[in-house]
């Protein structure tokens, strides 16, 4: 049996009350330096208090605990600075996939370092040419007795600098149609044969890094599932995506931020509100609403899915109805926030960082990151409409011809 | 096109974590309506007076369609513990067929009467409000328009948060005419003297008007959703089925998501009246101001999908869009449910 | 020399004044019986007076004047009741269509009668298989000596019931892919083997009517263009519709209604903010402005589009961007006038029809109308991403195999 | 991709109905802005205090670009009988080019001067203004950002319909730092009694700012949509052109309209102040709301339609949206403009 919820919760609260430090604003800049070293601190505390892996299973490391367990931790962390980093793609994504899929030996080998927070994952599934159509993949990996060897590209790998391992997907066989010669592997991140560059974004920020795979070995042993099914595994790998980034994953440790910065959002937006005196106008009234309502359906949707998903009486590809959900709602509070903050959103004092004004108009550069990171808006289209209502697929002109004859951009 | 609507059932199960009885319920009441208010009997009623039939209210009222919201010491009773969380879904399944009746107000007035009324306020109103023999209405503020207040044998009148309960001899009724086939409304004007007070002060009857309105609604846009998700695989254009088109199948995906958006704060706002949460107001209005708006889009485009058909008279997907139209407009618009919801959030108007 | 157009505006405003009636709501009401009726007669008195068809050739009854006379005329006619009926579909549509393709024979017997008030036409090109696919054409025409005989269904036509003359597109050969065996015939309407339908929309009113052909019979003469070649006449045919409905033909005499219903729907959403008291609510007037915006904008639309295809600088097809504007601006209107009717919009008092509540609550039932009619919104889309803007066309299935081959509506 | 400025440019010339010196204007100033002014030096001026290099500025003003709204008798001097007309094609080509330099403050400014100025005050700011050695900016009402508030040496200030003319040793300014990489806004105090009256009231004034940023927007939203319209032609996903999808090619579509419409309404305002017509202030309310909240919308589709790489500081693109959101946010939001328009139809608030 395990022990009863609202002991675990008194537990977690003292716990975290004796141990974790209070939230502060640094917590949530991107652009921050050294988080990632604060962060793997942090884990570590977890780890070493005993809430770390709350939903993992107990043989690697994990507590083996009920997802009601994780949300109890979660309630109970919300005013404490959490390792917000590890949630989103280590936990979430990578190591969910690696529970699915990888060996014993595999999960052995990473699942508790992930835990203590020694090991930072990322996914290198997208390539310069690819866009949305990853298994468009032109990296390759080359058999050789008993390593591959790989050669290409990756990028929109976030944090991949200060990482230590990412899932890699790569070509192994050019002779079969494209979903079927691809293979996903283990790869350490900084070793001979990787460079890794860091990419500016718009709003200053250096998350994202492409890298480049020159003659790169690595163990057959590293391979996760089967050789040449790299796509069921990617398929998995980007459903729990969708789960993480819509909002409902069982494996996300702490409340909101690194996974919702739309709180942020609404506060600049009523923060705007009354800096500007526009409290009492009825337009600018409307437009605070709205976008608290957009929040309010949020949390009510990803309840809803996420329910209907764990009974089975919802597609799991229903996911992509809360990522869908989520990133048009970034671009219209974004909006609200533009109309709202009006000509403070064009400029503002130079000793005064970080305004209301500011952050919105920064915000408004970058709204279109998460309409297309995870998983653009498109593709999640395509699935509600495939996988979720069972519309006829779309006609695509590589299916069922050996990847080596497809047409690309540039040829 | 049955797996569509068993989808809507089951997803409908996960979310409101429907109990045996509660199942039951919504299957007897969905059966009772598909025999009783096939759209071909909810047309035959547009020239009617009542807009429904007072001998199928008082079948329906047999199967607790007005009981859920009535303490079981005051001869009513619910099926789960929250009788709200029961007959949204009766309103629901009302939605998906646009059935007739007055629902939300003899619901409202009959939860105030069992609530607040005195002894004698209780044995004149809520055996009839029970049985179906009697009707009743709420009339909200000054000027507003009253849903069956032509057919209602007694009020609420709610004016600045005091309510009384007045019979309707003592009003002066005038009956409109509306948009929707079967749905009547009128202006109702009782001078300040009238009736009895009773207690309560109007909140929680907006909440339990608009927790079932919302519900409604839902029913209305999903069996349209599916109704159109239908014909779009069956009808071909180019040679192809409209289903294979990518511009129509992203819009239809933008609608799933709303519509399960909608589903999802629908069930939120019954919800919280059940828990008396705390945000029980600003969870009902937001789920008016989300679901008034979209739904009225979605069906719209719904009609668009549809082609030349959709305006037609024949086709039955008018009488839906009437009934989301009307339903937006009344028990507060998306926008006064904004401006509430905005007072919450940087303080009154 | 033309009369210099100064001279020209006089004589049309003193002729107005002398011979036309006053504007009245009547005018526009889209359910009025006899309407028509009205319109013939007022159609007659232009021509009698000498100023119908302003732009028609004047070999068949026109005047031959440049597009600026009409111009002219119809900014003079603006206080009075005109024969809008006639502008659309049959003067702008089907005698322009007549004009560019019709047999001499074939003007001289149809232009001037149309001219002067006797004759309305209509097209019959939509089936009740087709939705948007025109060339899905199921109506066939079988060739009998110096005849045809038709059979088949047509739909959508508006006002059939109480017009003369209709193009009618039929499919004279079955064993060429679907754009190259269609012909279009002038058709007269109320004769044997021709039922008329009346259609009755969401609104009661009763414009659209199906009518049904059974073993039809039309002169070889009543081709229009060449026999097989119907589409590239249907093609032409669609291009003068697109620019009727957008606004911008040179065949439209009088001003704004008739072709412009939105100024009627800009009134009715002034008038409720002021019924309602709302003129101070600033959500409220935001609205008012939006709506009012749009119409700005779609006269500037309208006339440099118009000014383009005049020009040779845009395509013609961008007659499609004037259509798509409209509609999407009465969906827009549309949803303004129901935010700020609130709930007059759900109904009204029994003695007192046509409250701005009311006009607004059954427009918003129509609203797709505009959206369907004269080309569905999604297909000005397709000619504006495909003809306009060169991107590649939408893969087909029915194109080059033989039209009995093609498979269709439940089929 | 030649073919699609091409077609631009022949809309253009439809529209404004451009005569050959206009023609070659436009011309002159396109490649001034192409030799001069590349994306790449446009982003080195980033870290510059200016943002905007004096030279450039002043040949640019050789060009004209500062004595269009300037009377012959002034040293000025227009190629049509309308100067914003041909203003309008400097600021579109401008916005064509995300290029510096403050266009809109000199060209109110100069306007002013020489509309309203004394001899004494045209003697002293207009050579210069014309010349490009002096730089103006316009204080509009109290506590408004001032675009080139901190290069300027002469300030138009309008409070409350009256108009002085100030140097810019009378003002305290405090610069700011903005979201555009070129374009400089400062705030300017300014105390009662400092400088001299001049004539006009400031509505002139933002007409003439607002039909400029209006053709700037729209020469930056056409930039951008024929570079994505490029773009979708060359890139393949799932072994065939983006620009094959038909949701890609419906939501193209939908941006054509609305460039189309935004080309449009800029036009007409222009049209509107140089025949001082009688709802001059409407139309060009009317530009900036329409513009001023699609062109945002528009570049941030046109980034989703580019994927990742449309999020990099490395693609040009943000430079395009960085104008944009600056346009829209000065001069007037577009909701403060509908506002404008609200009272022309149900009077002031």
């Amino acid at each position: 049996m395990s022990e009863p919820i609202e002991e675990f919760r008194g537990r977690a609260r003292a716990w975290l009350n004796q141990n974790m430090p209070p939230l502060s604003p640094a917590a949530w800049d991107r652009r921050a330096e050294g988080r990632r070293a604060v962060e793997r601190d942090l884990q570590r505390r977890v780890w070493d208090g005993g809430f770390a892996g709350i939903c993992f299973p107990a043989e690697y490391g994990g507590l083996g605990l009920a997802p009601e367990y994780q949300d109890v931790f979660s309630d109970e962390s919300a005013p404490y600075d959490m390792p917000f980093t590890f949630n989103l793609p280590t936990f979430s994504i990578l190591a969910a996939t690696l529970v699915d899929f990888g060996t014993h030996e595999q999960k052995l080998r990473h699942l508790p370092a992930i835990l203590k927070g020694d090991e930072l994952w990322v996914q290198f599934l997208s390539e310069p040419s690819g866009g949305s159509d990853l298994a468009g993949c032109l990296t390759r990996a080359d058999r050789d007795g008993d390593v591959f060897v790989l050669n290409g590209s990756k990028i929109w790998s976030s944090g991949a600098a200060e990482s230590d391992y990412a899932m890699c997907l790569a070509r192994t066989n050019w002779d079969v149609p494209k979903h079927r010669g691809l293979t996903i592997f283990i790869l350490k991140i900084h070793q001979p044969g990787v460079k890794v560059e860091q990419i500016r974004q718009v709003d200053g920020s250096m998350e994202f890094c492409q890298e480049f795979f020159d003659d790169v070995v690595v163990p057959v042993t590293d391979v996760v599932g089967e050789i040449d099914d790299g796509w069921t595994v990617a398929t998995r790998l980007l459903t729990h995506e969708r789960s993480a980034v819509g909002g409902h994953s069982k494996y996300i440790s702490g409340r909101s931020i690194g996974h919702d910065p739309s709180n942020d959002d609404d506060n600049t937006i009523v923060q705007l509100v009354r800096d500007l005196g526009l409290e009492q106008d009825r337009h600018a009234r409307q437009l605070v609403a709205e976008a608290q309502v957009r929040q309010m359906v949020s949390r009510a949707l990803i309840d809803r899915v996420s329910r209907g998903i764990a009974a089975g009486a919802a597609s799991p590809a229903s996911g992509a109805i809360l990522k869908l959900f989520l990133a048009t709602g970034v671009m219209r509070r974004t909006e609200i926030g533009l109309d709202i903050a009006g000509e403070v959103a064009a400029a503002w004092p130079v000793q005064e960082p970080h305004t209301p004004g500011q952050i919105m108009s920064e915000m408004s550069l970058w709204r279109q990151g998460i309409s297309l990171g995870g998983g653009s808006n498109e593709i999640q289209r395509n699935i509600i409409s495939e996988r979720v209502l069972g519309m006829p697929r779309e006609y695509a002109a590589d299916r069922e011809i050996p990847y080596r004859d497809v047409k690309r951009t540039g040829g | 096109m049955t797996p569509l609507l068993d989808d809507r059932v089951a997803c409908a199960a996960v979310e409101l974590d429907l109990t045996e009885d509660q199942a039951f319920f919504a299957q007897t009441t969905r059966k009772f309506l598909a025999a009783e208010c096939s759209i071909t009997a909810v047309r035959a009623l547009e020239s009617s007076d009542d807009g429904f039939d007072r001998d199928y209210w008082r079948r329906g009222c047999e199967l607790g369609w007005t009981s859920m919201l009535v303490s079981e010491a005051d001869g009513g009773g619910s099926l789960s513990d929250h009788g709200i969380l029961d007959l949204v879904l009766v309103a629901e399944e009302m939605g998906a067929a646009v059935a007739p009746g007055p629902l939300v107000p003899v619901s409202v007035v009959a939860s105030t009467i069992s609530a607040h009324g005195s002894p004698a306020q209780k044995r004149t109103w809520l055996p009839g409000l029970l049985s179906g023999e009697l009707i009743a209405a709420w009339v909200s503020g000054d000027g507003a328009i009253v849903e069956a207040g032509a057919q209602a044998d007694v009020f609420l009148v709610t004016v600045d948060g005091e309510q009384r309960i007045v019979a309707a001899a003592d009003a002066t009724i005038s009956p409109l005419v509306g948009l929707d086939l079967v749905r009547r409304f009128a202006r109702v004007e009782i001078s300040a003297d009238a009736g009895e007070p009773i207690g309560g002060d109007g909140e929680r009857e907006l909440q339990i008007a608009v927790a079932l309105q919302s519900a409604e609604t839902c029913g209305a846009m999903q069996r349209i959703f599916d109704v159109t998700l239908e014909y779009m695989a069956d009808r071909y254009s180019f040679g192809r089925p409209l289903s294979s088109y990518q511009a129509l199948k992203h819009r239809v995906a933008d609608n799933k998501m709303h519509l399960e958006a909608s589903h999802a704060i629908a069930t939120a706002a019954a919800r919280a009246i059940a828990e008396d949460a705390p945000d029980a107001n600003e969870v009902v209005s937001a789920a008016k101001s989300y679901i008034g708006a979209i739904a009225t889009e979605l069906i719209q485009d719904c009609v668009q999908l549809h082609g030349g058909i959709g305006v037609t008279w024949e086709h039955d997907l008018h009488l839906y869009l009437r009934r989301a139209t009307v339903n937006r407009a009344t028990y507060g618009t998306p926008t006064e449910h904004r401006e509430r919801i905005a007072a919450t959030i940087v303080g009154a108007a």
